[in-house]
């Protein structure tokens, strides 16, 4: 029980985050290796908030979020206003991603490598749930919004939509921000599950994990995204038994996905029916 | 050079050996589960695989020599890829869908901190290889003892202490400079330990530099430090960083001598260092020259046609600490074995044979820590040292 | 009013527009013809925003929009049409005008994010206004399409719906005709006056075709190397010596 | 010590460069980041260790293998994971997945059968020259000799003759380019055995000058850092990236600090790109609308 | 020399061609009319081998045509596509170069590449120009040029007028019969129905993925129901 609790528990978290990386490049087309860097200021900041300053979990968990915001205005800023090529934003925020490992390993209030141990445990199954099901109705109402809608042109055609009256940088930024709070909140979430963290465990790796969920679960698609999210922490664990060739199998299945399934899970599904038939579609997924 | 303990005394692998050739044993009951956590995937799968043959063989004198309360042994293995949170499932699998009735593995300080909080709500004893950070097995915020958790390694704060302590004492050295990895948290520890118990001791630390894990090219740092002329180069570091850097520091004609902590302790440096690391010292948590162990060492390279590193060595006391205990307890009752752990005393291991545990820290007593040189392209015993603690 | 003085934009050493000038008027269609290269499409570019001219001044209803961002000259109340098709090729038909609306929505971020009834309705509204946009143009039966699937000259008709659901004051049509044969032109051309009538707007039109250009714009401009060759009513351009030399043919004397 | 500091720089940079060229080959046509570059690049690092250690072969000859053994895998590579992606027309993206999984695939690969310890080559150009007090590797001289003479070659074939036009023209539009007659699979063959044989050299000259383990190949990120700043899909601008990358590294280590070198070459970067988007040999090509 | 049979393409499930055949005899141009969304780019593309059909046959020179498009560049088919599909990254010189791809005379083709100078000497003032850059006309000019370095036996030319001022639609239309009588045949789809049919030696209707009538020029141009549908007089 036990078991299968903390794998989905994980999974779940896993969720979150990975939904804030589905609107950045699922609904907004940048892509991004960095992510693990705000999901990894979202751990620290409301790890520390609840560790140092007592702070309730709920606040911390928000401001968690917020943190990440905060950091994500600092490469958002420049790179996006610059109008970056996307293949120049990944390096240069897969950069950036390192850059704010190397400063929480620099850090007193960190504790360094040698990580934070003892936090407080909060982030029960239930209590992730609930998170991940607030997440996924704001992420769903942001992508039917107008909001949404921007992000979409810019996704499918940034120089007609900019003549669309669409400011590129603002609709990029404003999901950056949004994918940003929402890695951060997985990130919070994850540190009160954990109990402990350390700055290795936010590494390219983990950004890479989230990418291939997004991908995998279909570009343009929440429900997909969050089912894959959970479904690769699940799978390692499932191929326990396989023990030494659990990786090798995971990356196989990684290429056959994207072999046999090339839009992923659930590929532009809820797109074509942007508003209306979207919620339609969410409701039946649900039931 | 030899083993501080000399005479050849009957270690328990040759007793097992001997008992190899009685038919099995029969025996009763439910098998008692034990958990092994371990990398066996990533860069510390070096450690981690030759961890797990230490334990089998372990698992195999126990169960030759009739198991425990007349049960056998079983192993389960559960990877961690030395990632926290990876070892959070790994550890949960263990407890809750294996069932083991104790853990032993979880050989780097912060997977054994992730793991921590689950091996106590759970009550399952854990033992811990090579984790040296001294707050695995205390609570660093409360100052509590962390009931369920032990090991069997000495800790950073005595391993940096002893080779700082060496180097003054022993080599002479009075000025030193350290570099080391600010990504690992084993390294960070080492490095303070070594700064402070050398300064104490006297000498002069005249540089102190880090680069980040995955560096592969030092000579940058090593420049600065060659600035300083230090006598001695503490590196507190991996294998294979230890080896990079003493290769690069003879390039760029850096001749002090350099020194290094347990990490060291695997076959790689000396395929990897070649002359670069000749002459130089680091610390050990056994010898490999030692005669109660030599033997062992070739059973298990033999059975496993492997390298054997440290890891193994320390896995079978944990093994032999724990089954004592169990027997003891008389049976697995999760608290009544952390119970014996505690109160072990004297007992006959591979290592030692009088393995003893501090009650109030949950860490070995006495853990001798071997000086060893590299001569010859081998692993060269020096002397057992203990450090004099204020 | 759009007017333009003196305009200059160079590509490395090329002259695309030099010292050129223009203005069209409010309720005007005007027809903007000349070789290939002349800089037609390099003005429409200008225009809005995406290039900044090199020197000269563009001025939308008395303010200066020489160099602004795409985005902002769109809220000015200019929108236009691709000479290479631009449309939302993944997203339906229905989309892609929907997406015009994007600033005409009352509703703001936090009531966006949190769901709020009001979103719902207000798209919905939105959805109604942008099918009357797709019936203009004939493509309501074609709404839930995606827009990539779709033959050229639809596409074409597509973006001209895209464009008009933003609701501008001028928009400017790059070759709409392109692709359609004689029968579609008629077509668009009482698509085109219709759109003119109904929401009194300003067009400016560039286009190869002179079946559609020569009925339905009463002045046109004619450039030649990125200067103005001639301006007037199509019938004296049709006699106008250079212009038949540079642009439409001996034949056309005749037509 | 400012020499020295130079001379590092210079070494870790031509290491940088001659990973980059490989990468920025195959974005060049196939426009995404092939992120199993850096796996390939190891995998030819254990060739090459095999067959000089375990064959004795010299190193000229070892190289050479590691090179055909690194295009093999690269070909397959790319006919097993990329292929079905292009006849289906997938965009960059899954393209990127795809390579994540190959990448994974054979990393773990390494680790099944080969196993998690590090090797090190037998030891080959191990002299240093000293010009001025600053020890100067000839191994770094060798390396960067030999990586400068390929990618000059490399820039010839892909701006000289036809087949490096057909490349180009490919990378935008392979239906039409094959409408010309180009046939595109043979084509992406020999793109995919130059950018093997590139990693083959790299994974080389990597495992003399370091070590050979299997997760090498995470210091490619450094070689697409060093891509950026010379502009994606530019050879020139691969090694001048590279050179670049490695001398800020090496200074910012040596006058500023080891620990937040990382945190100041992307600043570099960042700061780079602000001022030229595309890297300093990039093309921008503006759509034309 | 082209012969098309009962062929069916689909996009998905939405069937674009239905059992279409059609003939291109040895010297003919051909021309296709029809209303946008027709099926002739999608004929076009699927006897190019760049579509595979559900059914049916493309045969050229007596030979099945795979569905692999450079196999039909070989075989002596050269095309100008639809929207121009130009190589943006290359120069105008590169694109002409890589129509000559399958062609080893280096000489003619330096010489055809001269005429293609001469036809279009707008293009020779911006040979160095990336083709990405061109005007909407300069880069039709460059697909129709580069289609024509192939020096095919076929020529398939998707709306080779789009985008072209009168004068170069005038002249382009001229030039047509000009190659033609060089022994190359040519398929032409083309909206500007009337120049279409005034070119062509025979002509096809299509309408919603099939063949609706064949014919001559002469007969089609006073058809009424061509008259009516594609030549914009209407019906009073
Ligand atoms: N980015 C650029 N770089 C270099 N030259 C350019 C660029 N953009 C346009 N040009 C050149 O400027 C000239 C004007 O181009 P423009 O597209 O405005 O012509 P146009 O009048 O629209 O022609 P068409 O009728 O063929 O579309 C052309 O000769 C073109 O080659
Ligand atoms: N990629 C596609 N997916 C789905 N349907 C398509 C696709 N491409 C074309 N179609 C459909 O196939 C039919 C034929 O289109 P095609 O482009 O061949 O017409 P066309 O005769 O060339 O029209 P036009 O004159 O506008 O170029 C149309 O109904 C079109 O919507
Ligand atoms: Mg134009
Ligand atoms: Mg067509």
């Amino acid at each position: 029980m036990g078991y299968i609790n903390s794998v989905l528990t994980l999974g779940c978290i896993q969720a979150v985050s990975v939904l804030g990386l589905a609107l950045f490049t699922g609904f907004t087309g940048q892509f991004s290796l960095g992510h693990a860097a705000f999901i990894g200021i979202g751990a620290y900041v409301s790890a520390i908030l609840t560790f140092y300053y007592h702070v309730p979990f709920i606040l911390a968990l928000i401001l968690g979020g917020l943190g990440s915001v905060v950091v994500s205005f600092i490469i958002g800023v420049p790179t996006l206003k610059a109008k970056l090529r996307s293949d120049y934003f990944v390096i240069a925020i897969m950069g950036f991603g390192e850059a704010v490992r190397v400063v929480l390993e620099n850090l007193n209030i960190t504790q360094g490598a040698r990580g934070l141990a003892g936090i407080e445990k909060y982030s029960t199954l239930p209590v992730v749930i609930l998170v991940l099901a607030v997440c996924c109705w704001l992420a769903r109402s942001f992508i039917v919004s107008r909001y949404g809608w921007r992000a979409i042109a810019v996704r499918e055609d940034p120089i007609a939509a900019e003549m669309m009256g669409i400011n590129l940088f603002a609709t990029k930024m404003l999901s950056l921000a949004g994918s940003a709070f929402f890695c951060g909140v997985g990130g919070a979430l994850l540190a009160h599950f954990l109990m402990y963290i350390q700055p290795v465990m936010f590494t390219q790796v983990q950004s890479t994990q989230l990418v291939a969920a997004v991908v995998a679960g279909g570009i343009g698609s929440i429900s997909g995204p969050v089912i894959m999210a959970i479904f690769f922490i699940a799978l390692p664990e499932m191929l326990r038994i396989a023990n030494m060739w659990r990786l090798v199998i995971y990356g196989l299945v990684l290429i056959l996905i994207m072999v046999f399934r090339p839009s992923g899970l659930m590929g532009y599904h809820e797109l074509t029916e942007l508003g209306k038939g979207l919620f339609r579609r969410l409701k039946k997924e649900g039931s | 050079g030899n083993a501080g303990n000399g005479g050849a005394t009957t270690s328990p692998a040759t007793s097992a050996q001997t008992a190899s050739s009685d038919p099995a044993p029969s025996f009763s009951g439910e098998p008692i589960k034990i958990g092994h956590a371990v990398a066996l995937t990533g860069d510390a799968s070096v450690f981690g695989q030759s961890e797990a043959t230490g334990l089998e063989l372990a698992v195999k004198a126990v169960n030759e020599a009739g198991g425990i309360l007349g049960r056998e042994v079983v192993l389960v293995k559960a990877d961690t890829r030395a990632d926290p949170a990876e070892t959070v499932n790994a550890v949960r699998r263990l407890v809750d869908q294996e069932k083991v009735h104790a853990i032993i593995g979880v050989a780097q300080s912060g997977v054994a901190m992730s793991a921590t909080p689950i091996v106590t709500a759970a009550k399952i004893p854990m033992i811990s290889t090579t984790s040296s950070n001294p707050y695995v097995t205390i609570n660093k915020e409360t100052g509590a003892l962390n009931k369920y958790v032990f090991r069997v390694c000495f800790i950073d704060p005595y391993q940096g202490t002893a080779t700082a302590q060496y180097a003054f004492k022993e080599l002479g050295v009075k000025n030193a400079a350290i570099l080391y990895d600010v990504g690992s948290d084993y390294s960070q520890w080492l490095a303070t330990y070594f700064e402070e118990a050398f300064i104490a001791a006297g000498g002069t630390i005249t540089g102190k530099e880090a680069y980040r894990t995955g560096e592969l090219d030092f000579r940058a740092p090593l420049g600065k430090i060659k600035e300083t002329s230090p006598e001695l180069l503490f590196l507190p570091v991996t294998q294979k960083d230890a080896a990079l850097i003493c290769k690069q520091a003879r390039d760029i004609k850096i001749e002090s001598i350099f020194m290094g902590g347990d990490n060291w302790a695997s076959p790689d440096i000396l395929s990897l260092g070649k002359e670069a690391v000749e002459g130089a010292y680091f610390i050990n948590l056994a010898s490999f020259d030692d005669p109660r162990i030599k033997g062992w060492v070739e059973e298990n390279k033999s059975a496993f046609k492997g390298d054997v590193v440290r890891n193994a060595i320390l896995a079978y006391d944990a093994m032999l600490w724990l089954a004592d205990s169990i027997e003891r307890a008389g049976s697995t009752d999760g608290e009544k074995i952390a119970t014996e752990l505690e109160n072990t005393k004297d007992l006959e291991v591979l290592t030692t044979d009088s393995f003893n545990v501090d009650p109030a820290t949950h860490n070995p007593l006495d853990r001798a820590a071997y000086i060893m040189t590299i001569e010859n392209n081998a692993f060269k015993y020096v002397m057992t040292f203990a450090p004099a603690v204020n | 009013m759009l007017e333009l003085n003196n305009v200059t934009k160079t590509f490395g050493g090329i002259k695309a527009v030099s010292g050129f000038s223009m203005k069209a008027h409010p309720g005007e269609i005007l027809g903007l013809i000349g070789p290939n290269g002349a800089g037609k499409t390099t003005m429409f570019n200008l225009i809005t925003g995406v290039y900044k001219p090199d020197g000269g001044t563009i001025s939308f209803d008395g303010e200066n929009i020489g160099g602004m961002a795409p985005h902002h000259v769109v809220e000015k109340g200019i929108a236009r049409t691709f000479q290479n098709i631009r449309l939302f090729n993944k997203l339906t038909v229905l989309d892609n005008v929907k997406i015009a609306f994007h600033n005409k929505l009352h509703y703001q971020l936090p009531s966006a994010v949190l769901g709020l009834p009001l979103v719902g309705r207000q798209n919905k509204e939105i959805i109604k206004e942008a099918m009357t946009y797709l019936e203009l143009v004939g493509l309501q039966d074609h709404a839930k399409r995606v827009a990539g699937s779709l033959p050229y000259g639809l596409s074409r008709r597509l973006e001209i719906a895209r464009a008009l659901a933003l609701k501008p004051k001028l928009i400017l049509l790059d070759e709409p005709a392109a692709g359609m044969n004689p029968e579609e032109i008629v077509d668009l051309k009482e698509l085109i006056c219709m759109v003119h009538r109904e929401f009194a707007l300003m067009i400016v039109l560039i286009e190869h075709r002179m079946d559609l250009i020569m009925s339905i714009c009463p002045r046109i401009v004619v450039l030649n190397f990125g200067t103005k060759l001639a301006e007037g009513t199509p019938e004296e351009l049709q006699n106008n010596e250079e212009v038949l030399k540079a642009y439409l043919g001996e034949d056309y004397k005749n037509a | 010590m400012l020499l020295q500091t130079l001379v590092t720089g210079l070494a870790i940079g031509g290491v940088y460069a001659l990973m980059a060229v490989g990468y920025s080959l195959v974005f060049s046509i196939l426009n995404f980041s092939n992120f199993a570059h850096g796996v390939i690049i190891m995998l030819g690092a254990y060739f090459g260790y095999y067959l000089c250690s375990s064959l004795g072969l010299g190193i000229g000859a070892s190289m050479l293998g590691a090179m055909i053994g690194t295009a093999v895998i690269s070909i397959l590579n790319e006919k097993l994971a990329y292929r079905p992606l292009r006849l289906r027309k997938a965009v960059p993206l899954y393209f990127m997945i795809s390579a994540m999984g190959a990448a994974m695939f054979l990393e773990n690969m390494v680790y099944v059968t080969v196993g998690s310890h590090f090797y090190s080559y037998p030891s080959f150009f191990t002299g240093s020259i000293s010009i001025g007090g600053a020890y100067v590797g000839l191994l770094d001289i060798v390396a960067l000799s030999i990586s400068t003479f390929f990618i000059i070659l490399l820039t010839l074939f892909l701006n000289k003759t036809m087949m490096g036009t057909a490349i180009r023209a490919a990378s935008r539009d392979m239906l039409v380019a094959s409408t010309l007659g180009v046939n595109i699979d043979g084509l992406l063959m020999v793109v995919f055995a130059l950018a093997g044989g590139f990693a083959g050299i790299a994974g080389v000259f990597l495992g003399v000058k370091y070590l050979v383990y299997p997760t090498m190949g995470v210091i490619t990120n450094k070689a697409y850092i060093a891509a950026v700043i010379g502009g994606i899909g530019s050879l020139p601008g691969a090694i001048v990236g590279g050179l670049i990358l490695g001398l800020v590294e090496s200074f910012v280590s040596a006058y500023i600090s080891t620990t937040l070198r990382d945190v100041f070459s992307f600043s570099m970067l960042i700061i780079l790109l602000l001022v030229l988007p595309s890297g300093l040999f990039g093309k921008t090509l503006d759509e034309k609308l | 020399m082209l012969e098309i049979q009962n062929l069916t393409v689909h996009y998905g499930k939405i069937r674009a061609l239905d059992s279409v055949s059609l003939e291109v005899k040895p010297g003919e141009i051909v021309s296709l009319v029809g209303a946008n969304g027709a099926g002739k780019t999608t004929l076009i593309w699927t006897i190019f081998g760049c579509l595979k059909p559900t059914s049916g046959k493309v045969i050229f020179e007596g030979k099945e045509v795979p569905a692999k498009p450079n196999v039909a560049a070989k075989m002596g088919m050269g095309l100008s596509p639809e929207r121009r599909r130009l190589f943006p990254n290359l120069t105008v010189r590169e694109n002409l170069r890589m129509g000559a791809y399958l062609r080893k005379d280096k000489a003619e083709i330096a010489r055809d590449e001269e005429n293609m100078y001469a036809m279009f000497p707008v293009l020779k003032i911006r040979y160095t120009q990336y083709a990405g850059t061109l005007s909407g006309g300069e880069q039709q000019m460059l697909a129709i040029a580069r289609a024509l370095m192939c020096r095919p036996k076929l020529l398939l030319l998707d709306e080779p007028s789009l985008g072209l001022s009168p004068l170069l639609t005038e002249q382009l239309f001229a030039k047509i019969p000009e190659v033609n009588a060089t022994g190359v045949g040519i398929l032409l789809s083309e909206q500007n129905a009337f120049k279409a049919l005034k070119v062509a030696h025979r002509a096809y209707v299509i309408e919603t993925g099939t063949i609706a009538m064949e014919d001559t020029p002469q007969n089609l141009l006073s058809s009424d129901h061509v008259r009516q549908s594609y030549l914009g007089f209407r019906a009073v």
